[in-house]
């Protein structure tokens, strides 16, 4: 058993139960920090993968950042959003389980008849200058792009949640 | 990166350096909020007319963005869109007493994601060009706060835009997976399953920014609750976007066996469920603007009719395409000049003898949009059938015409309705907005007479 | 471990997230039901790039993370807005507009 | 040239009138002279009338016009009813647009007549269709509404088939020009289907049983003159399209389904007959008693002989003149007894002898009796379409006996009887509408070579059926 | 060009009668429009004279008509149709100039003379014209003014229906013609008559069978056209009620003239017609001219006897024409036109005599008070019972003679006769000898010069006609195709004296009934043609139209309608999808992913 092997056995079952967790549990908060673990265990396998700095970013930006901002989003809320305990729209409760069986099922299928380009034999560098070359030379555009579309939801996530001062009276049919 | 490599992009670069200044400038100059608008349809213009500067490359940034017939097409018409849309926006956004700050930097943000989309290189650039374009309509559509239901509306676009752009990138990791490259290209030679299962998801994600059946549910809500400039510009800069890309990658599918023909046969069912469901659904309305709504979903639906001919069609959509976008700064142009913003059709009853120009515009954009000579709209659905025809789809063709029966049915009700009796509205001066609309019905009615100019313009669109 | 192993637990995270969003209905539960989806396509992009002793892949899936912070900035905008209105971020109760 | 000038000069009409809310009536009555007097002098002077602009190449469609002597036939037809109707049209609101959208109406139908190129035939096929259905939605009777929607979807229905049809003809054969595709014909085994394509518009328009439900509440909707150039005229350019288009560029393909049309026509056209005799809705009368003229017509059309086709053009401009005078009488009597209902009419005769008169003339010729137009149409078509299809020629004859019992009838329960109504008779104002309509009537019965001897023979099948 | 003016002057005359009568008086429209007859009449005159002097054919071509071949508008005259000429311009200027009297307190005056013009032009084309398709143009022309006039008292429900059912009836017959018509054009691919016989008549001959049955087949149908047109049985039942008209249409439309289209027609086509067709006619028209008889016997109303008479003598008109003969034909034709003409002017002399009295039962002792109406009518009666030396008897004769080798057609043909002058004499001993049963009939008075004129002329033809053509002076344009041989003519002339005889004796006192009620009434009643039709034809029709109506036409509309309503629920189930609840929306959209994925990635 190799290392990768070790990283995969352990890493993705705690990622899949952790990701089942979030997206069964109806408290919000309970589901983010179950996304975290998922993420946690994401990062190993990144690591396991040959992806450390990715790894890396993972923990910090995505867990650390992106997860944080929205548990504070769920705090600041309150816990009173817990969904209701009942069972609504019984017709998509159970349409959401049939599409990810399906979802799932004909995914699997796919992968599992393969006819996938042979693995190159070798492997990449996987270090920060590798990385760095690649998003700064071959990828600068995209960089760039990205950039501006982070100003971009900045801006939009300002001008979408700012309180008006005054609400204006709108004149359409109501 | 070199001055050609600029060149190749500029079109995305002043769109976006637009969208900084408008912001920029908000900050640190108090002007009227009209004022921005006007900047920034001049900024949309510029990067329309910049089109026209040669690069004298085809690629630029390492291939990730390229210059063709297709992307000058899609960055001149975006840029020709987006201004109109801002200038409708001029004294709307006073009326509404909107940020015009940033509704005018989210607008041409969103442009300059639809110009990367068509001239992204790769899977990625198209990628972030699609969040790049989708991500402040989320927020437009969020933007009328006095709106009833601006926040339903936004919250139902953004969860489902989100989940398409999931599906999107899945895509894209799958295809990775199948070939090794995100390059456009690679997916010539997909024969993999993991590969075809990458184009289907592509396929998925691409027919929900077109607002295609059955991936259209949130452009319902979105066009009605948008501010209406917002509306005309997302109801064309949106499909503008996606079908460029979703037409780059038909292009690119050449895999062996019959992957070409099930690209187009999914292409062709996907647009006839359009055609069908859009086209009834419209037929029911009673808001205006949910009805225009429905109607640029089923125009989406004849977009996909060529689009499943292939390439051959390019010149058709791109036709198409103008006389679309023509259409719809007419049309949604009309409602941001009436005074109320989202009028039920029988609010319309009056409205011929009180704004008489206003009515005959409209009924010119309305046979536009019926697909009714002598007007561009039917040549450009001509155009279109007879793309679909070659590429013998002849029950597609006539499914469409059928559909445009119905169609008929609903635009034809909306212009009865302002012939019928009823208070109408107060007859107003002359606008802006006003203007954009004759202009608009004018070149729909122009284009249809002459259409000899943009037909040879757009034989050179391949995408 | 072959790619195919990884490629196989990305879809299955895609699909838990698939099923989470059809059936959360807290807005916030479904933005983070499509946090999993996104990550599901990290995970593939990663798996692929180390297959084909590539670094592209990786780089992608820095891209995704930057569009996923993006899309949760305007996501939870727009809910912060609709909880602010409606008091609730119940996706079911945001139901008015149909038809 | 003279071609172009016969859009042309409506559309000037149009925006003349738009301008002179006074002037609108003389404007469009001049405008529809002038239609008359451009065809006559096309037909005439002999000039070349036809011109060739480029207009949307890639799509294979061009600008093409021409006017021959089917084309002035229908033209002159359907200036002089422009004229009338116009004319008639005396106490209508909002006269700017009413008569604009009548001289568009005039470009479109004059359009269609003149148009070489499938597409440019295309446009101007629909672009009647709007000014008629806003006539008929912003100046009709009570059911304008219902009417003017199921008359628009139901030809818009028929007229998809035709887009379908220049599609694929502009996709396979690469030209709409008419004159090419008739030069490069399609193989006899794939003609079916255009054909029936092509076909779907004008039965429609036409309308050829059972596709005629718009029909009667159409012709009761519409105001009294729309209703006249829409059965007069706009229901010939179906006649036209079948000759131009349908057997023009497909006649094998016709011929193939020559079968069914004509027993459906066969039907439609004693169909017609017995419905007529049962109403009492003067229109309706109408309307069926078209129905009738237009399914023999069609009949004659699907028959496709030399002769049936020379009959058929003789019937078009027959039945346009007389449903034209008749729709005038009826409502000149429904001004009288207020009301287009039969029975609230009844021995009329006595107080408005002029009035039963022009009603018995043109019953007359509606009828087909010798002497008036509707005898050379009809006898014309029936020995044509015997040539081919003797069975069917045969059943359709029974409607002479029909009509005379629809049309006799007619004019014995509104003018026969003792007197149950009463009113004024013709002013001399009417009567000067409807007596030009009567004298071309006879004139057309007695000369009807004058019509038929103008159609070119190109458009006429070229080998007689003989046996 | 005396051709063409014989066909123009009516027309030219009806015109502006028609038009610009109403400036003029009642009684100068008639003169007018009397007078533009007599003009043709002249013209046929200087005709007649034309081919006394040698002439064999007169034709007028004045260009062409309709695009069929051989339809141009062209008249031709023949020795043959030189005396039916003569004889309807003649006997129409009488009836006209009889009318002005008639009608001289009629407002309809104007719209009455056009038709009669009108009327004239019709029929003289259908003697002259060159072509059937001409022929038939007349042919349809006349039915036109004959529903005109029949219907020409417009306040009269009763006119009014039987001008229709006059025209409808008669247009059964026109639609056989019309398929006739072009059966003979497929056949030989013209209308031309002349062309016709030229190449119908060798080919009769030899014909294949397949043509032989085509021409059986046009020959029926023309048959039946001419059936209608002369109200021969089946298709009779339109003229006794066409009495409803005025008296003097009755004489020149449907008793002289008209009604006998179908026998100049049979004459005019004689060489053509399939020989076993037209010996069909002849059966035809005996039992026609016996039922006929019988129900003349039994009528009550004096026109009616005389409309019945027509049908009946009609009848044997096409026993000769069927057989061949055409000159028995033609001569019984024009002495029936002179007596028929005689009798219906004397029946309207007696109406106008005594308030319009129909119901001879109602009449009587008229000899007295109306002494000149008296003579022309017993003139004009004793050529119809065929008494010698009238026309009648000499025109029957010659029938007779033409059917001696037929000895069924023969009985009929004297059986007819003897019939005739039983109703004859009855008639006229009703309404003339009989003691008057009425206040009208006591107080009658007679009518007017311009009245009693014509009614004179057309007596005196009715008595001396009949031997000026057996006499040789008068040629009627055909030979005889045989000679009477004594016998016949003294079996015919006993039969008719003794009925003759019989019929004055029985009614000499009055009406009696000689046959039980139910008989007579029956009889009276035309034997239940009329009920028949009603029955088979008209109701079923109705009844058909008003299916029609409200099964097949609603069923039209309706389908209408539920593609209507089908795109209707079909919008609202579109609609019904967009549910509100973005669930369902990611639902079905990760659904419709799932499937495009199933699609490509299952193969």
């Amino acid at each position: 058993m190799t290392a990768e092997q070790a990283i995969f056995a352990i890493a993705g079952p705690i990622c899949v139960i952790a990701a089942a967790n979030a997206v069964l549990r109806r408290d919000p908060l309970t589901a983010a920090l179950s996304l975290t673990v998922t993420l946690f265990s994401l990062a190993v396998l990144f690591l396991g993968l040959g992806a450390p700095f990715l790894a890396g970013v993972q923990i910090a930006v995505y867990a650390g950042a992106i997860m944080v901002l929205l548990i504070f989003v769920i705090m600041l809320l309150g816990v009173s959003h817990v969904e209701m305990p009942r069972l609504r729209r019984p017709a998509l409760q159970l349409a959401g389980p049939l599409i990810a069986v399906a979802l799932f099922g004909v995914l699997a299928a796919a992968i599992l008849r393969g006819g996938l380009p042979p693995a190159s034999g070798d492997t990449a560098d996987g270090s920060v200058d590798a990385l760095a070359d690649l998003l700064f030379g071959r990828y600068t555009f995209a960089f760039e792009a990205a950039s501006v579309l982070l100003l971009a939801a900045l801006v939009a996530a300002v001008v979408v949640a700012r309180k008006r001062s005054t609400e204006h009276e709108w004149p359409g049919r109501r | 990166m070199t001055a050609s490599d600029l060149l190749v992009a500029l079109p995305v670069l002043v769109l976006a350096a637009g969208a900084c200044l408008v912001l920029l400038g908000d900050l640190l100059v108090h002007a009227d909020g009209r004022a921005w608008a006007w900047v920034g349809a001049a900024f949309a213009l510029a990067a329309a007319v910049c089109t026209a500067i040669p690069a004298g490359a085809d690629a630029a940034f390492a291939g990730s963005v390229r210059r063709d017939g297709a992307s000058i097409f899609v960055a001149a018409l975006v840029g020709a869109t987006t201004a109109a849309a801002l200038l409708l926006a001029v004294g709307y956004v006073r009326r509404m007493a909107l940020p015009a700050a940033e509704v005018t930097a989210l607008t041409l943000f969103s442009a300059s994601g639809a110009v990367l989309m068509a001239s992204a290189g790769d899977l990625l650039v198209v990628f972030i060009g699609l969040e790049l374009l989708s991500l402040p309509l989320y927020a437009l559509t969020g933007l009328m706060h006095a709106a009833p239901h601006a926040d339903e509306s936004a919250l139902k676009y953004f969860l489902l835009g989100a989940a398409a752009s999931a599906v999107f990138a899945y895509g894209i990791a799958l295809v990775y997976a199948a070939t090794g490259s995100i390059s456009i290209g690679a997916l010539g030679g997909i024969s993999s399953p993991v590969g075809l299962a990458g184009i289907a998801l592509l396929l998925a994600g691409l027919a929900f920014k077109a607002a295609l059946v059955p991936f259209h549910f949130w452009a319902p809500d979105a066009y009605v609750s948008a501010p209406t400039p917002a509306t005309a510009f997302m109801a064309v800069v949106a499909k503008l976007g996606a079908f460029s890309a979703l037409l780059r990658v038909g292009a690119a599918i050449t895999g062996p066996g019959a992957v070409a023909v099930d690209w187009r046969a999914s292409v062709a069912v996907i647009a006839a469920v359009t055609l069908v469901l859009a086209n009834l659904a419209a037929l029911g309305q009673q808001s205006l603007k949910r009805l225009l709504a429905y109607s640029s979903i089923a125009h989406a639906g004849y977009i996909a009719v060529a689009a499943s001919a292939g390439v051959v069609a390019s010149a058709a959509i791109a036709f198409y395409l103008v006389v679309y976008a023509a259409l719809t700064l007419g049309a949604f142009g009309i409602i941001t000049l009436l005074e109320n913003d989202d009028p039920r059709i029988d609010d319309l009853h009056g409205l011929a003898r009180r704004r008489p120009l206003l009515v005959v515009a409209l009924g010119v954009i309305l046979l536009g949009l019926t697909g009714l000579p002598p007007t561009a709209g039917f040549l450009a659905k001509v155009y279109v059938f007879e793309a679909a025809m070659g590429a013998q789809l002849a029950w597609l063709v006539v499914l469409g015409v059928l559909a445009s029966v119905v169609s008929a049915a609903y635009y034809l009700r909306v212009l009865f309705a302002c012939l019928g009796e009823g208070e109408g509205e107060p007859a107003r001066g002359p606008s802006v907005g006003g203007s954009v609309v004759v202009i608009a019905a004018l070149a729909v009615l122009v284009l249809g007479i002459v259409p000899g100019p943009l037909l040879d313009a757009v034989q050179s669109v391949r995408f | 471990m072959p790619t195919e192993a990884y490629l196989l637990l990305g879809a299955l995270l895609f699909a838990l997230g698939a099923a989470g969003v059809v059936t959360r209905t807290n807005a916030l539960s479904v933005l983070i039901a499509v946090e999993l989806m996104l990550n599901a396509v990290n995970l593939t992009f990663v798996a692929a790039a180390r297959r084909y002793a590539e670094l592209d892949g990786t780089v992608v899936a820095f891209f995704v993370i930057t569009v996923a912070a993006a899309e949760v900035a305007v996501g939870l905008g727009i809910v912060i807005d609709l909880a602010r209105r409606k008091t609730s971020v119940d996706v079911d109760e945001a139901s008015d507009l149909r038809g | 040239m003279i071609a172009s000038a016969l859009v042309v000069v409506p559309l000037v009409a149009a925006i003349l009138c738009v301008s002179a809310t006074r002037l609108a009536r003389p404007i469009a009555v001049v405008a529809s002279l002038a239609v008359v007097a451009l065809a006559l002098a096309a037909l005439i002077s002999g000039a070349p009338t036809s011109a060739s602009v480029a207009w949307a190449g890639p799509l294979h469609a061009g600008y093409s016009v021409a006017a021959d002597g089917l084309t002035v036939i229908f033209l002159a037809l359907g200036g002089v009813l422009f004229a009338i109707g116009a004319a008639a049209s005396s106490r209508v609101g909002h006269r700017r647009a009413y008569f604009a959208l009548w001289c568009l109406l005039i470009a479109a139908v004059d359009g269609v007549f003149v148009a070489r190129d499938l597409a440019l035939f295309f446009v101007f096929w629909e672009a009647m269709l709007i000014p008629l259905a806003i006539l008929m939605w912003q100046w009709g009777g009570p059911d304008r509404r219902g009417a003017t929607l199921r008359f628009l979807l139901y030809t818009m229905t028929g007229s998809a088939f035709l887009l379908a049809a220049i599609a694929a003809l502009a996709a396979s054969r690469g030209t709409l020009d008419l004159a090419e595709l008739a030069s490069r014909p399609v193989a006899a085994s794939g003609q079916l289907l255009p054909a029936m394509l092509l076909l779907a518009a004008f039965v429609v328009k036409l309308p050829l049983f059972p596709f005629h439900a718009w029909l009667p509440r159409a012709y009761v909707a519409a105001p009294i003159p729309v209703a006249l150039v829409l059965s007069g005229i706009v229901a010939k350019t179906a006649v036209y399209g079948i000759m131009r288009l349908c057997l023009g560029l497909f006649p094998d393909g016709m011929a193939t389904a020559a079968p069914v049309l004509v027993a459906l026509a066969a039907v439609g056209t004693l169909y017609g007959a017995l419905l007529a005799t049962r109403q009492d809705d003067l229109r309706r009368f109408i309307a069926f008693s078209s129905l009738s003229h237009l399914n023999l017509i069609g009949l004659a059309l699907f028959a496709a002989t030399a002769t049936s086709l020379r009959g058929a053009v003789l019937a078009s401009v027959s039945h346009g003149l007389v449903v034209a005078a008749l729709f005038l009488l009826v409502a000149m009597l429904a001004s009288r007894t207020s009301s287009f209902a039969l029975s609230r009419a009844g021995g009329l005769a006595a107080s408005t002898p002029v009035l039963a008169a022009f009603s018995t003339l043109a019953i007359v010729a509606a009828i087909g009796v010798p002497g008036t137009s509707g005898f050379a149409g009809e006898f014309t078509m029936l020995a044509g379409t015997f040539e081919r299809f003797p069975a069917a020629a045969s059943v359709a004859t029974l409607v002479v006996i029909l009509a005379a019992m629809y049309g006799l009838g007619m004019l014995r329960r509104a003018y026969h009887g003792p007197p149950l109504a009463a009113g004024v008779d013709l002013a001399w104002r009417e009567r000067l509408l409807v007596i030009p309509l009567l004298v071309l009537v006879i004139a057309v019965g007695v000369v009807p070579r004058v019509v038929s001897d103008r159609i070119p023979d190109d458009t006429l099948p070229s080998v007689e059926v003989t046996r | 060009m005396t051709l063409a003016l014989l066909v123009a002057l009516p027309l030219a005359g009806a015109v502006p009668t028609a038009v610009a009568g109403g400036l003029v008086g009642r009684r100068t429209v008639g003169s007018i429009a009397t007078l533009f007859i007599a003009l043709s009449f002249g013209a046929a005159v200087a005709m007649a004279q034309a081919f006394a002097a040698g002439k064999t054919q007169l034709v007028a071509e004045l260009g062409p008509w309709l695009p069929i071949r051989g339809a141009d508008l062209s008249l031709v005259i023949t020795p043959v149709t030189v005396p039916l000429v003569l004889m309807v311009t003649g006997v129409s200027t009488l009836i006209a100039l009889y009318s002005i009297g008639y009608l001289a307190h009629d407002t309809g005056v104007r719209r009455y003379f056009a038709a009669i013009d009108l009327f004239v032009f019709a029929m003289l084309l259908i003697v002259v014209a060159s072509n059937l398709l001409l022929l038939f143009a007349g042919w349809e022309l006349v039915g036109l003014c004959s529903y005109l006039l029949i219907a020409h008292w417009r306040d009269r429900p009763a006119a009014a229906a039987a001008g229709v059912k006059a025209f409808v009836v008669n247009r059964v017959g026109d639609a056989a013609f019309l398929v006739g018509l072009f059966m003979f054009l497929g056949l030989v691919n013209t209308v031309d008559l002349a062309e016709i016989t030229r190449r119908v008549q060798p080919a009769l001959q030899q014909l294949t069978v397949e043509a032989n049955a085509q021409l059986f087949a046009a020959s029926v149908l023309l048959l039946i056209g001419a059936l209608a047109k002369s109200a021969q049985l089946p298709l009779h039942v339109w003229l006794p009620d066409a009495m409803e008209g005025p008296t003097p249409v009755s004489a020149l439309i449907h008793a002289a003239t008209m009604v006998t289209a179908g026998v100049v027609l049979l004459v005019r086509l004689g060489s053509v017609l399939h020989p076993d067709v037209l010996f069909g006619a002849a059966i035809i028209g005996v039992i026609t001219a016996l039922f006929a008889a019988v129900v003349a016997l039994a009528q009550i109303d004096h026109k009616r006897v005389l409309a019945w008479s027509t049908i009946s003598q009609i009848g044997l008109m096409f026993v000769g024409a069927g057989v061949g003969a055409a000159f028995a034909a033609l001569f019984h034709l024009i002495a029936h036109a002179f007596f028929k003409a005689a009798l219906f002017l004397g029946s309207g002399s007696v109406m106008h005599a005594t308030d319009e009295e129909l119901d001879i039962r109602r009449l009587g002792g008229l000899a007295r008070r109306t002494p000149l109406t008296t003579i022309a009518f017993a003139c004009g009666a004793a050529g119809l019972a065929a008494l010698p030396p009238a026309a009648g008897f000499f025109s029957k004769e010659a029938i007779a003679a033409a059917v001696m080798d037929r000895p069924i057609l023969l009985v009929g043909v004297l059986a007819t006769s003897a019939l005739s002058a039983l109703y004859a004499a009855r008639l006229f001993a009703l309404v003339f000898v009989a003691p008057p049963s009425s206040d009208q009939a006591r107080h009658a008075r007679e009518s007017p010069p311009v009245m009693l004129v014509p009614l004179l002329a057309l007596a005196a033809g009715a008595l001396v006609f009949g031997a000026l053509v057996a006499g040789g002076t008068v040629p009627l344009g055909v030979t005889p195709s045989a000679e009477a041989p004594l016998a016949l003519s003294l079996t015919s002339a006993a039969l008719a004296l003794a009925f003759a005889a019989a019929g004055l004796a029985i009614y000499w006192r009055g009406p009696r009934a000689i046959v039980p009620a139910r008989v007579s009434n029956a009889a009276r009643a035309g034997f239940g043609f009329d009920t028949l039709y009603l029955a088979a034809a008209v109701i079923p029709v109705r009844a058909i139209a008003q299916v029609l109506e409200q099964g097949s036409e609603a069923l039209v509309q309706l389908i209408a309608d539920l593609v209507g309503r089908a795109v209707i629920a079909g919008s609202a189930l579109a609609r019904r999808m967009q549910g509100g609840y973005v669930r369902s929306y990611e639902a079905l959209l990760l659904a419709a992913a799932v499937a495009l994925l199933a699609y490509w990635s299952i193969r």
